[in-house]
């Protein structure tokens, strides 16, 4: 009786990769994400603020929005001077910047490089297209609302979303952090589920792993 | 330009002897053997231009094989077009490519006029073209910081981008829109230009003249770019018209294609404009194709101010847009984008709505086929290089 | 390369000397420009709710929902656009295509929220903080999405119309058709102001892809008229006409006409065909105007036995009696006429209910009456000499005319009144050869008939003499009339009604005339109705009293047309038929 | 002196050397900044991204040899840093000098190196082993005329310990290398360009090809590691470099003044110019700066 | 260009042929001389750029029109060459031949509309589309709106209103219903 419990137990908290060939499987982990609770409060609020100063954005242009982040990150806008850097590693990174309408083919990789990326992490979805589908709200191949698929911090609207506007969303989710209010990492953790039924809904051939932590 | 001897050209052509066999021109390799490694650059990846990937199979830091994945930005425009009213389609079709989405919305506009047998005002023939040609420099402009920054020198797209914010401030200030203008609807141009606009112009093109020389300066005259482009994506002229190359890319090449002087269309053939063409057909006289075009495109602005009526009617009488029918005809309309012919192919039925729009981009046949085929062989080192080169916008692909 | 090429990139240090290119706090510095597309801001008092700003979305990100504080009217549908910004792409089409140029931009582009739900909003009615902002994208005039001028209706020239009692309104041909059914927006307001609620867009819909069988149908759904009203109808669809705010109004009317004009009267019947269930009940109908018989078709087709009684030899009512034959012809008002006949409805003409035949009689042997009678006695002149031979009454000279009589009026005459009777009078006057002088009390934009008819009676040298009041006729010594007159002055209501006309004193005026019309007014005939009814009934400024579908205080009778109605005006009339055959309808199921 | 004051005195100089290296990337950044025609982030904001980083609540390892791979990295930097002598005069910078340091710093200089290559192997994306074999055959190529511009220094002053060395080089500044045997620092100053990883010979972290290579993987207190050793090994090697041709520091300014100019030496050569590709870039210092160091240890040689 | 056109003519059968501008012309030809028509104006009559090819759905005529957009720089004039296939037998040669880069059309074609056309290289990976396992999305019949709508989630809370009922609940409701002659659709 105990025992088949700890089987149950352990059938929930592993990931069964079902994309994967089994060669496959052995290489990569089928743990699920965890929620990692906040240390104490006055860590924490230190630990937030540093965070807030220092956003380290994923270089991955997902669409259209990408053209205004290039002004933003040179000399007229300046983004550095608010602690704001592109970084090209998912594993360094810790905003992700939901540049407008995604397409089946990107949300894939969306996915995946946020599941890459290294909590806390935050989202800012740029775009109408982001919110509710935007223009391409029919389009057989965009998805319509980006928070099915993966939590969102902050909303920016406009088509494109100006510069100015997507510093203002940052100084938003700078806010945000130092509110301790930006726990989409935690988020993701705890609704997993419904994320990933989501994801796998409109991913038709998931030949990756469930969860690329 | 010319002291490049072609023997240089043969570092580049490797030995073949020690890879396997081709087949239909491509390698077959076995990844077990451990000879070769299979890397992704992209989509996630700063050195692609835009949102699209490379597979490429390396040996050391040689490329062997190289695929292009497009279809990340794909949006389904032409599907979405066959649902929209004419003048629906209008706010779509500059979506389609982002750094210069004037190209399109001419392309469609000309199309749909010319199809529906309006004319449009002589003033809004002279505005869109000032329009055109000032998407030309601020996309040049973003084109060379990539090239730059591809090189590894971020300088020159830090300068360039933040010129081209200039030019996208006259943008706003013209049409009301930042990247996506919106500017030139079927029958003319939506408002005329603002007050003291001519002398803001002047202004932002004196400062892009000296950030040029600048450029001139520090980045074509500078010794690490020329070893770097020099001989990188050699396109022999033979190949220009069997690859439907076109553009800068093709004048690089020796191949003097320019639809603006080929078959002019606006205000083209009222303009003095000479035909830059190189013969080398390397990477690094792309750059300075480009280079040279940026300048003329300044030039042109130039002259326009200076030819433009001041006053006239901005829009041709068109019809309530809600009900708007076209009658059945098709057509191609091409104009010469940044990086070469831009089409709109557009057949109509009679009805309300388009029965099909295609968009030809240039970076189509550029990104793909020529990309792939240039891709083999070079170091991996100068994939980024050599896609920036070709000007590629992962957009006007997909669609 | 060469030692050039390693030096000259050095330049680049040069611009570390110079001043950053960098905006200092660009959130704050860098608003948009005079003409940016940022976020919408709506005039709710100009705007009308009309959609146009929908339909053009192709996004679809507009919605149109209540707003509070804003009552749906007839010219204002209540509704306000709510723009959800998880769509919008400020393409700002909206802006250009308004119609009243509500909708316009600032140039604020800031919007940054936590939550996705929070990005819809009705703008205008929800503050923001660039309400007040009068920078942004704005409508111009110098393009034009919708058409602000309307396609012009050929007439016959002033002076070939003259002496001719030919319809004036040539109507569309095909194409100027199409291209006026093009400018229809679609949103719908002119449904509710159409006294019938005809389906306009529908109909006008219909011309656009050239089906004239539906356009037949959705006619004949609430206007069995349609031939008429295509002509003569008073288009009240036409003032709130979303396209009127800035510019020409559809031409609603002409478009109905030139359904109408596409089909013979055997066509009509070909398309409209009606599986008519007859029952056994009985329903009488007094006047065979357009009132009475749009209720005969409607209670046909529901199955009813109606007899029609008319006190004239043909069938038309007010439309053929007091309608000149160059605004309505009369092979257009058979035609209409024809069709109800045709399915079934008696029509007696020339029974006069109180002298051929009397009221209580149908009482007693129909189920149910509906009168529908016109306004056909003259209102006084109240002044001296009114009863003077050659003092004749309009609508007694427009009936003439219609029997066919060509009545000796002189070379001058004189209309009293500022109607369209008034109009009618004179110019069919016009055409009979004489000179026209309108003699009226207010103003000329005071007048209650239609602008266009007055402008067609200028155009057609009708003289107009207003601010004049008649105060005596007399007989001349050369035999004809004299009136005389007294100039008016306007003078300023003090409770903000419009200008009151006083007399100025001792200014009088004189003129001889041939012949002097009244036509300042009309009122029902009831007498035929036998007291001990009419006593049950109840009249209000001589109209009749009903409730919304025309039933009297005596349950079997119903009235409507003129004789209930102030606009007095024939689409009313149809409307009141048809509502009344509703509730006859419904009043002889209930028993 | 005791073992364990000496230690105590490295332990702060560590620290300060530390916060000396971060402080001056960011004063670089602020340099290149101005360059871009910007302002740049503030001075301190490679200290809060280090405290971001370490901050990250996951961090992802690959295997032990992940772990290391950062350790043997800061080890690297460490090492580097402990044995070379700081200020000359001063206890507290003293560090660990002794004799035939030189030696045991080179050594260094390329230990950590490995180390790194080890840990980012194991990180298993195709971008780190790429990154590896970039950085390690620049790496052997930039030592070459190092080692021979080191060499002809040995020759020179007839020692291998650099407190000997700067010792040689005090009185006056026409006793610095820079000018007794300038052959040898422009091998050296040429082969720190692709020391410092700055343009053109930054191939190794290139993110426009392999996104910044070798640490592509690392994160959270890897990544910050990484980061901290990097503003250690920077002036570790800058004071390096100071010691050995421009006469070394007797105080902290002038440590702090001749580091920096040493730095801007690379950063004005970084900011004009593209990268090499790595064979362009190893034919490079295979060919000018070697033939360069050959000459220097001709010079001091037979001279 | 006339003279090309009748030269043209009298080696195959030319249906339909349209002067649209002074520099583009269309002509329509049958599906088994596309190969010879198009090497044959390639290599003897300079039409030597290949603008684009595409694919056109006539769903009423149960038809596809392939057209190849062609260009000449010596005449600079555009010629756009259709040819209609069958629908239900969607299939086409390959010229990928004749220009090296057009097996890319012909792989977006099929991946688009489903037409397929054997020996084109890798014409049968994905192209732009990727997992995908509705019918070809550019085929007409293909309806976007709805696949959105099944497949991706809609923000919910949108509600909009049509003037003519809403003016109509608010005023008249009452009036009468009028008897329906249309058919409704």
């Amino acid at each position: 009786m105990e025992k088949k419990d700890i089987n149950e137990v352990e059938k929930q908290m592993n990931l069964a990769n079902d994309g994967l060939s089994d060669k496959e499987k052995t290489l990569f982990s089928d743990a699920r994400p965890q929620v990692v609770p906040p240390v104490h409060k006055i860590f924490e609020n230190f630990r937030n603020w540093a965070r807030a100063q220092s956003l380290w954005m994923l270089a991955f242009g997902t669409g259209c929005g990408a053209i205004e982040l290039r002004p933003l990150m040179t000399s007229r806008y300046d983004m550095s001077r608010y602690g704001i850097a592109p970084r090209p590693s998912p594993r360094q990174s810790s905003v992700f910047i939901i540049g407008g309408y995604a397409s089946l083919k990107t949300i894939k990789r969306i996915v995946r490089s946020y599941e890459q990326m290294q909590g806390p992490k935050f989202v800012i979805a740029l775009g109408s297209c982001t919110i509710n589908g935007g223009m391409y709200y029919d389009s057989y191949y965009t998805i319509n609302r980006i928070d099915h698929y993966i939590p969102v911090d902050i909303y920016v609207t406009g088509c494109m979303p100006r510069p100015e506007s997507l510093l203002a969303g940052f100084n938003k989710l700078k806010e945000r952090i130092r509110a301790g209010r930006a726990d989409g990492m935690n988020k993701y953790a705890e609704n997993f589920d419904w994320y990933k039924k989501n994801q796998k809904r409109i991913i038709k051939d998931w030949n990756m792993p469930d969860y690329n932590w | 330009m010319k002291e490049i001897s072609k023997s240089k050209y043969k570092n580049y052509v490797a030995d073949r002897s020690k890879y396997p066999l081709l087949k239909d021109g491509k390698p077959e390799f076995d990844l077990n053997s451990h000879m070769f490694t299979k890397i992704w650059q992209g989509p996630q990846h700063p050195g692609v231009t835009g949102n699209m990937s490379l597979e490429l199979v390396i040996n050391g830091d040689e490329v062997i094989d190289c695929k292009t994945h497009v279809g990340y930005l794909h949006r389904a425009f032409e599907k979405l077009m066959e649902r929209r009213k004419f003048m629906q389609c209008f706010p779509i079709v500059c979506r389609i490519c982002v750094p210069e989405p004037d190209t399109n919305e001419y392309c469609f506009s000309a199309g749909i006029e010319e199809l529906a047998g309006i004319d449009i005002p002589e003033k809004a023939k002279w505005i869109r073209t000032l329009n055109l040609e000032m998407s030309r420099v601020a996309s040049f402009l973003m084109w060379i910081g990539g090239q730059a920054g591809s090189l590894g020198m971020g300088i020159i797209g830090q300068w360039t981008v933040t010129m081209r914010d200039f030019w996208l401030d006259l943008f706003e200030e013209m049409s009301g829109g930042r990247i996506y203008h919106m500017y030139m609807i079927p029958g003319g141009v939506r408002k005329d230009l603002p007050e003291g606009f001519e002398l803001r112009v002047k202004k932002v093109i004196k400062q892009t003249r000296e950030l040029l020389v600048d450029i001139e300066k520090s980045f074509l005259n500078n010794a690490i770019t020329k070893s770097r482009l020099q001989g990188l994506g050699f396109i022999p002229p033979e190949m220009v018209e069997e690859y439907g190359i076109v553009g800068p890319t093709a004048r690089a090449s020796g191949k003097p294609f320019d639809v603006r002087q080929n078959n002019p269309y606006l205000v083209y053939d009222q303009l003095v404009m000479k035909m830059i063409t190189s013969d080398v057909g390397d990477a690094y006289a792309r750059t300075l194709v480009r280079f040279a075009e940026t300048i003329l495109s300044i030039d042109l602005i130039e002259q326009i101010m200076h030819k433009m009526p001041k006053t006239g009617k901005i829009q041709a009488k068109i019809p309530n847009v809600l009900n708007w029918k076209i009658p059945a005809g098709q057509t191609y309309i091409k104009a010469e984008s940044t990086r070469g012919e831009h089409g709109f192919y557009i057949i109509t039925d009679g009805s309300k709505y388009p029965r099909r729009i295609f968009v030809r981009g240039a970076s189509y046949t550029h990104a793909i086929s020529v990309l792939e085929k240039l891709a083999v062989n070079i170091s991996i080192s100068d994939t980024a290089a050599l896609m920036v080169s070709l000007h590629t916008c992962p957009p006007e692909i997909e669609r | 390369m060469s030692l050039k090429d390693v030096l000259s990139p050095f330049k680049v240090w040069e611009r570390a000397a110079r001043k950053p290119w960098t905006v200092k706090n660009p959130i704050d510095e860098r608003k948009g420009s005079a003409n940016y597309r940022g976020f919408h801001k709506n005039d709710l008092e100009k705007c009308i709710g009309c959609g146009t700003c929908e339909d053009i979305c192709q996004n679809l990100a507009i919605d149109l929902v209540p707003v509070e504080n804003v009552e749906t009217n007839m010219g204002d549908s209540g509704l306000r656009p709510m723009i959800d910004y998880g769509r919008c792409c400020w393409c700002a089409l909206c802006v250009d295509v308004c119609p009243t140029g509500s909708l316009n931009m600032s140039n604020e582009y800031n919007w940054i929220e936590e939550e996705a739900e929070g990005f819809r909003f009705i703008p205008g009615a929800d503050k923001k903080s660039w309400d007040d902002s009068d920078k942004g994208y704005h409508q111009s005039d110098d393009i034009q999405l919708i058409d602000p001028a309307r396609i012009v209706m050929e007439e016959l020239e002033a002076e070939e119309r003259k002496s001719t009692f030919v319809e004036m309104v040539k109507g569309y041909s095909k194409e100027k058709a199409l291209l006026e059914a093009e400018r229809c927006l679609e949103c719908g307001i002119c449904v509710a102001r159409c006294p019938a609620h005809m389906d306009i867009p529908e109909y006008i819909k219909a011309i656009r892809e050239d089906d004239i069988e539906l356009a037949v149908k959705i006619l004949y759904e609430t206007n069995p008229f349609s031939a008429s009203c295509g002509r003569i109808c008073t288009h009240s669809c036409e003032e709130v006409c979303a396209l009127a705010h800035n510019g020409e109004p559809i031409a609603i009317r002409w478009l109905k006409r030139y359904i109408m004009d596409q089909v013979t009267p055997d066509q009509i019947k070909e398309i409209i065909t009606n599986n008519i269930q007859v029952n056994n009940k009985k329903i009488a109908i007094i006047g065979a105007g357009p009132g009475g018989l749009s209720a005969a078709y409607y209670l046909r087709l529901l199955g009813y036995e109606i007899s029609v009684y008319e006190s004239k030899t043909k069938g038309g009512g007010m439309l053929r009696y007091g309608i000149p034959e160059y605004r309505l012809p009369y092979d257009q008002l058979d035609k209409d006429i024809d069709y109800i006949a045709s399915l079934g409805v008696q029509i007696n003409y020339g029974k006069e209910i109180g002298k051929d035949l009397s009221f209580d009689e149908l009482y007693g042997n129909f189920d149910a009456i509906y009168f529908s009678i016109g306004l056909e006695k003259p209102t006084s002149l109240r002044c001296v000499g009114e009863d003077l031979d050659s003092v004749v009454a309009g609508v007694d000279f427009l009936r003439d005319i219609t029997d066919g009589k060509r009545p000796d009026i002189g070379n001058d005459v004189v209309v009293i009144g500022g109607g369209n009777v008034a109009m009618d009078v004179a110019r069919t006057s016009i055409r009979l050869g004489a000179n026209v002088t309108v003699l009226y009390r207010r103003r000329i934009e005071d007048m209650p008939a239609d602008l266009e008819e007055i402008t067609e009676a200028q155009e057609e040298n009708v003289i107009f003499n207003p601010q004049s009041l008649q105060t005596k006729i007399e007989k001349a010594k050369s035999g004809r009339l004299l009136l005389q007159w007294n100039n008016m002055k306007m003078v300023e209501d003090p409770e903000g009604d419009r200008p009151k006309p006083i007399p100025i004193e001792g200014d009088l005026e004189s003129k001889e005339f041939d012949t002097i019309f009244s036509a300042i007014g009309q009122k029902a005939d009831l007498s035929f109705i036998s007291e001990k009814y009419e006593e049950k009934m109840k009249f209000k400024w001589g109209k009749a009293v009903t409730n919304q579908f025309g039933q009297t205080d005596i349950p079997k009778v119903f009235a409507g047309g003129d004789v209930k109605n102030w606009t007095a005006d024939a689409v009313s009339a149809i409307a009141d038929g048809h509502s009344a055959a509703k509730g006859i309808d419904e009043f002889l199921q209930k028993r | 002196m005791d073992i364990w004051t000496k230690i105590f005195y490295a332990v702060i100089s560590v620290v300060i050397a530390t916060i000396y290296g971060l402080a001056l990337g960011g004063v670089v950044r602020k340099i290149y900044a101005r360059v871009h025609g910007r302002y740049g982030p503030p001075v301190w904001q490679p200290f809060i991204d280090i405290i971001k980083t370490h901050a990250k609540r996951v961090a992802v390892s690959h295997g032990i040899m992940f772990y290391l791979g950062p350790v043997f990295r800061f080890a690297g930097g460490l090492g580097t840093y402990l044995f070379i002598p700081v200020i000359f005069g001063s206890a507290v910078f003293a560090n660990f000098s002794m004799a035939g340091d030189l030696l045991l710093v080179m050594y260094f200089i390329f230990f950590g190196q490995l180390g790194m290559a080890l840990g980012a192997g194991e990180g298993g994306h195709p971008y780190s082993p790429l990154g590896i074999a970039r950085g390690l055959s620049q790496m052997t190529t930039f030592e070459v005329p190092f080692a021979l511009s080191v060499i002809a220094l040995a020759i020179q002053y007839h020692t291998l310990n650099i407190t000997a060395i700067v010792a040689a080089q005090q009185g006056s500044i026409l006793n610095w290398t820079l000018f007794t045997n300038p052959f040898a620092v422009v091998a050296a100053m040429i082969s720190m360009l692709g020391m410092n990883m700055h343009s053109p010979f930054s191939i190794v972290l290139a993110p426009q090809e392999i996104p910044i290579g070798p640490p592509i993987e690392m994160n959270s207190s890897f990544l910050a590691t990484l980061q901290t050793n990097r503003g250690l090994f920077v002036a570790a090697k800058l004071i390096l470099f100071m010691n050995l041709y421009f006469g070394g520091a007797t105080n902290l300014v002038v440590m702090i003044v001749k580091t920096f100019l040493i730095y801007m030496f690379s950063v004005f050569v970084g900011a004009a110019f593209p990268r090499f590709r790595p064979e362009q870039a190893m034919r490079f210092f295979l060919k000018w700066p070697t033939i360069i160091g050959i000459i220097s240890i001709i010079f001091v040689a037979y001279l | 260009m006339e003279d090309f056109l009748n030269r043209l003519k009298q080696k195959v059968e030319i249906r339909e042929q349209i002067k649209q501008r002074d520099d583009l012309y269309f002509i329509t030809i049958k599906k088994e001389q596309t190969e010879l028509v198009l090497r044959y104006i390639k290599d003897n009559e300079k039409f030597k750029h290949l603008s684009f090819m595409q694919a056109v759905d006539y769903l009423d005529d149960s038809k596809f029109m392939l057209i190849y957009m062609l260009y000449s720089f010596s005449r600079k004039v555009s010629l756009g060459v259709s040819v209609f296939i069958d629908r239900k037998e969607a299939i086409m040669t390959s010229m990928h031949n004749i220009w090296p880069h057009l097996w890319q059309y012909q792989r977006e074609i099929k991946e688009m509309y489903g037409i397929d056309f054997p020996s084109s290289p890798r014409v049968n990976e994905d192209f732009i589309l990727e997992s995908w396992d509705n019918m070809p999305p550019m085929r007409r019949d293909f309806d976007t709106l709805k696949y959105s709508e099944e497949t991706y989630y809609q923000r919910p809370g949108r509600k909009t209103n049509d003037p003519k009922e809403y003016m109509r609940k608010k005023l008249y409701n009452d009036f009468v219903k009028t008897p329906k002659l249309r058919d409704d659709k």
